[in-house]
């Protein structure tokens, strides 16, 4: 494991695979949406209760669980930093942000959209909805802080630190819909014994979460990249590897 | 040699006041961040019914922007009087009550005028009813300044009056109520439909008073405190 | 505790007469009086807690003394502040710097409250005293004799015709004290006047120089 | 040499702190202060009828709780960083970890505990039903030094950035959010007559929790922000 | 940049390896080793900016080197914080005092978080730096050098094994800093470490003293 993680944790061994990987998960994200995308709005069944209003759905429902994934796997990509001192850990997470940020807006603003036809109204108080713009403020919090220090070093590890600490909000925000009683749909999809989803709608949106989650890592593997680039500009490996001299 | 004129001179200070707000990213967004997170609270504390919130949300955005100015305002001389710039202040050509009225403008500038802007966002957050708003946002105009320059004189006994200052400062708080009532009941009237231009006007007059009084008070504080 | 009078040649600009001053129950200083003159440095020693600060403060306009009067051209200072003011500079034994501004930055602002100063102005004060390659860096990244330097450099770029030092020599190297000692020969030689707290002799050269000792 | 033990450390730092505010009067008297004038700015700022201010009364009570430990909470650190004095307890025997959180403690007495005390008073104030103030009170004395140790945690982290005040209450409202949940939930059910045990119980555990992970994340921000 | 072992003769107690520092794009230090025994002083010089506060700050712990490791009696000091910090009193440029409590107030809290101190034992500190009659003053009515005369009888009392000074002599007067030099010669006489940073040469006689320079 030790091993492991220093080997990986090395930018020039980062540098490499990132750049073969790049592409397959980039070209894997490019299908699965596709597929994905153009199934859920041409071949599902229209739902028998919203019409075709629900397709959105398969924009919404892949955002909304990638906002809370990333958190998670920044938050974990900070503390090995953190504890073992990686410097390459503290550039995936804060590479992680943004993006997990544009998710948590997407789920917002799809789910804002979703509602008006619904609800009747763009935003009401509910514990789900309210988490997920607090979730969002996490993002923005941690983005702030690494901001606000212009020494590198204390910058990761203060910022890894608050990563760590925010982690408590996110059992809240996936189980809020539980423990609250809300206008938000419950768990419909991961349900056990009878799935409250119609088989097909699922496939569709099963492709698209599987098509979100490779376009996130090779995003995540591009920016992380550029963040090794930077931290790393004079370096003579990367020279190499770029063929500058 | 001459010295720079007045107004130069609050320029440069309210200049220098933004920049050290503005070096860093995060700040740029927070009292703003602070203002919509507040009236975030509010709903979730609450059973969050559109009847009930649109109740309140006069009282919750008075409150919050009371909060919001007088927040920030506890340390709007501190540092400058523990890092001796606020000495170097008194020291230069320029009259303190100046410099000090600039420093309140800065404060205002980051925290009263964001606040006054985004009032619209968190009035539709809250149900306010439409033809609310630009009461709300001209009263908020009026008070947030008055809400400054309390804070500003609050700041400059506490740190002047070593000891009885903070006493002085819990005088002068309560003066921020009248502004409050008059601010939410012109929010009030104009949510009934009612003229609630007297209310404005009033809050005009505490503004002209405070702007004319204050500037004097402070920098009377402010040298005791450097003695 | 009084000095003799400003020699018959030079103008005797700053006049201080009987100042007297309490802290606490302890009295400072009392009956203090001197003046001083064009081209005069007047160097203030005394043990530590004797009130060499105080009396600078007070003569700066900031402590208002229990007893008797600054003037400065014959003016009284707490009636005058901005016209002294202007004609005069501090260094305290604070730096007075923002640390999240730059050196720069902070000149800057300083200067320009006081007369119209161009960066390159600033630039050059600042390359003065050497501290042309941290400029840019925040002043509270500035290491303790770095930041004397920029509070160094606002006294030189001041213009100020009176220099008030509290222990400029404090955190300085040793090519930093000649420097400060340079300087303030120089300001003599301009007709300026200095008053000057250090506990170690200085090495002042040219300007009349005089001696006050606080007990 | 033998170093002193834990208790006597920890005893120590709160001491110290207690005498440094009751040394200014005015900073011990602000956070309470500002308590009482967010509650009875409340029915100023509304029509006050008694069925309204019931209804609100339980968001009211614990937004200015949140807002009260957090306003205090910009402070905690601020000034020792500044003075140098944290800098010294960082390179003392005695583990950072207690030594802050002694410090926490000695802020929730001052700012957390006097809100405890005056709640019922202002519970009566915006009509509250009588059957939920024990509920109320009880739930405030849990979430309060939770709301401490959530703002000693970010003060931490924002101390070494000489203007951090705003982001801190960014970073402070989204880790506050369950607590608060919580809390106004527990006077709800009781204001309905409900068993409000269960949100009860689960502030307990979140301020064992709190209360046995925070010193050391507090203990890791400040060596961070010292480097 | 590194400086000889210890004396064979004495037992060595701190030792720093390899040490690295960068501040900004600057690199202030590397490579940077030396160990230091019982009875020894090591006297750190250079140019104002040049790293040496930074380097003392990380000698206590307070800064994570880029690379390398301080140890004391064999153990790594981040491992160990509270044995190191127990042996180790540190006087910086900042005098690390609360202004609104008194002298005495102000060290029996730091000495007693060190050991159990009797307010006699904090009485006696005092007046051996000479605020016998300063006691009871606010710290912030202090005197710059009276200030600094109270962080030094911080380090005189709290028995600690190793002293870091960081310019001790700032702002003292002449007696002050003579007493300074005696202090730290007994010190060494009692087997003490002294690891010293100031710009002037100082008065220590008695125990091996050692030179760094950093450039
Ligand atoms: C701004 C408004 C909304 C927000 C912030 C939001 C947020 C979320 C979140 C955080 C999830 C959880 C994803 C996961 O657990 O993996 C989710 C799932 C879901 N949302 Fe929304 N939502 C919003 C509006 C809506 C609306 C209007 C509808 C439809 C009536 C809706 C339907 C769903 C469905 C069906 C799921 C999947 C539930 C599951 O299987 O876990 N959402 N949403
Ligand atoms: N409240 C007080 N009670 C008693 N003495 C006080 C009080 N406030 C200040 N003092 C004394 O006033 C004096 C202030 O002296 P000042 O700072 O002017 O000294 P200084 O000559 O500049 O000393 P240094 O050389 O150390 O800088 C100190 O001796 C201090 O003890
Ligand atoms: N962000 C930064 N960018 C560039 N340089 C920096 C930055 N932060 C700190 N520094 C530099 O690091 C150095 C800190 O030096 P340090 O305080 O250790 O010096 P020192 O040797 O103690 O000097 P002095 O004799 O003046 O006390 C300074 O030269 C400062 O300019
Ligand atoms: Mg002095
Ligand atoms: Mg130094």
């Amino acid at each position: 494991m030790w091993k492991f993680i220093h080997k990986f944790g090395s930018p020039p061994h980062f540098y490499r695979l990132s750049v073969v990987l790049t592409p397959w998960f980039g070209w894997a994200a490019a299908i699965l949406i596709t597929a994905g995308t153009l199934g859920g709005l041409y071949l599902a069944p229209p739902d028998y209760q919203q019409g075709e209003g629900f397709r959105i759905i398969y924009v919404h429902v892949p955002s909304a669980s990638m906002s809370m994934f990333v958190y998670v796997n920044m938050a974990l990509a900070a503390a090995v930093g953190l504890i073992w001192r990686i410097k390459l850990a503290h550039a995936v997470a804060a590479a992680a942000a943004p993006i997990g940020a544009s998710f948590t807006f997407l789920a917002l603003a799809t789910g804002s959209i979703w509602a008006k036809p619904m609800w009747g109204t763009w935003w009401v108080w509910d514990a789900r909805l309210t988490s997920e713009l607090v979730l969002l403020f996490l993002y923005f919090g941690y983005m702030a802080l690494r901001a606000a220090i212009d020494d590198e070093n204390r910058a990761d590890r203060a910022s890894a630190l608050l990563a760590i600490i925010g982690l408590i909000n996110i059992p809240i925000i996936k189980y809020s819909v539980e423990w609250w009683n809300t206008l938000h749909q419950p768990a419909t999809i991961s349900k056990m014994g009878k799935p409250a989803m119609d088989g097909d709608m699922l496939t569709w949106l099963l492709l698209n979460i599987a098509g979100f989650m490779c376009f996130f890592i090779a995003v995540l593997l591009i920016s992380a990249r550029a963040e090794v680039i930077r931290r790393a500009r004079d370096q003579k490996w990367l020279k190499q590897a770029l063929g500058v001299t | 040699m001459e010295v720079p004129g007045l107004g130069q001179a609050f320029a440069l200070q309210v200049g220098r006041d933004m920049r050290l707000a503005f070096r860093h990213l995060g700040q740029l967004a927070n009292p703003l961040m602070f203002f919509i997170m507040v009236t975030t609270l509010f709903p979730l504390a609450l059973n969050p019914s559109p009847q009930l919130l649109e109740a309140i949300a006069p009282g919750v955005v008075w409150v919050a922007a009371l909060l919001a100015s007088l927040l920030a305002s506890e340390s709007l001389f501190r540092q400058d009087v523990d890092d001796g710039t606020m000495e170097q202040l008194a020291l230069s050509p320029q009259p303190l009550a100046l410099m000090l009225l600039a420093k309140t403008a800065a404060h205002w500038l980051m925290t009263g005028l964001p606040l006054v802007l985004i009032s619209p966002i968190v009035a539709y957050g809250l149900f306010l009813p439409q033809e609310a708003v630009p009461v709300t946002m001209g009263a908020l105009a009026l008070a947030t300044p008055i809400l400054s320059l309390i804070g500003g004189m609050m700041a400059a006994l506490t740190v002047g009056l070593r000891r009885g200052g903070g006493l002085l400062s819990l005088l002068i708080l309560p003066i921020a109520m009248p502004v409050l009532i008059f601010g939410a009941r012109a929010t009030d009237l104009a949510m009934t439909g009612m003229e609630s231009v007297g209310a404005i006007y009033l809050l005009a007059a505490l503004l002209l008073l405070a702007m004319s009084l204050s500037p004097f008070a402070m920098a009377a504080a402010m040298r005791i405190s450097l003695d | 505790m009084s000095t003799e009078p400003a020699e018959p040649g030079t103008e005797s600009l700053l006049e201080a007469k009987d100042l007297e001053l309490w802290r606490g129950e302890r009295r400072l200083f009392s009956q203090l009086s001197f003046s001083l003159g064009t081209g005069e440095l007047l160097h203030i020693t005394g043990v530590n807690g004797c009130g060499k600060t105080s009396l600078l403060r007070v003569l700066c306009g900031l402590t208002l003394p229990e007893t008797g009067e600054v003037s400065w051209r014959g003016q009284r200072v707490m009636r005058n502040r901005a016209d002294y003011h202007a004609e005069m500079t501090y260094v305290g034994h604070r730096e007075s710097l923002k640390g999240e501004l730059s050196a720069r930055e902070n000149l800057s602002f300083d200067l320009q409250l006081r007369h119209a100063s161009s960066p390159e102005d600033i630039d050059q004060a600042l390359d003065r005293v050497g501290l042309a390659r941290a400029r840019d860096v925040m002043a509270r990244g500035l290491s303790a004799g770095q930041k004397r330097r920029v509070s160094l450099a606002r006294a030189l770029a001041s213009r100020a015709r009176l220099w008030v030092l509290d222990e400029p020599y404090t955190n300085l190297d040793v090519p930093g004290r000649d420097f400060v000692d340079q300087v303030m020969s120089e300001h003599l030689a301009t007709n300026g006047l200095v008053l000057l707290v250090a506990h170690q002799s200085h090495g002042v050269t040219g300007g009349r120089i005089r001696q006050l000792e606080l007990a």
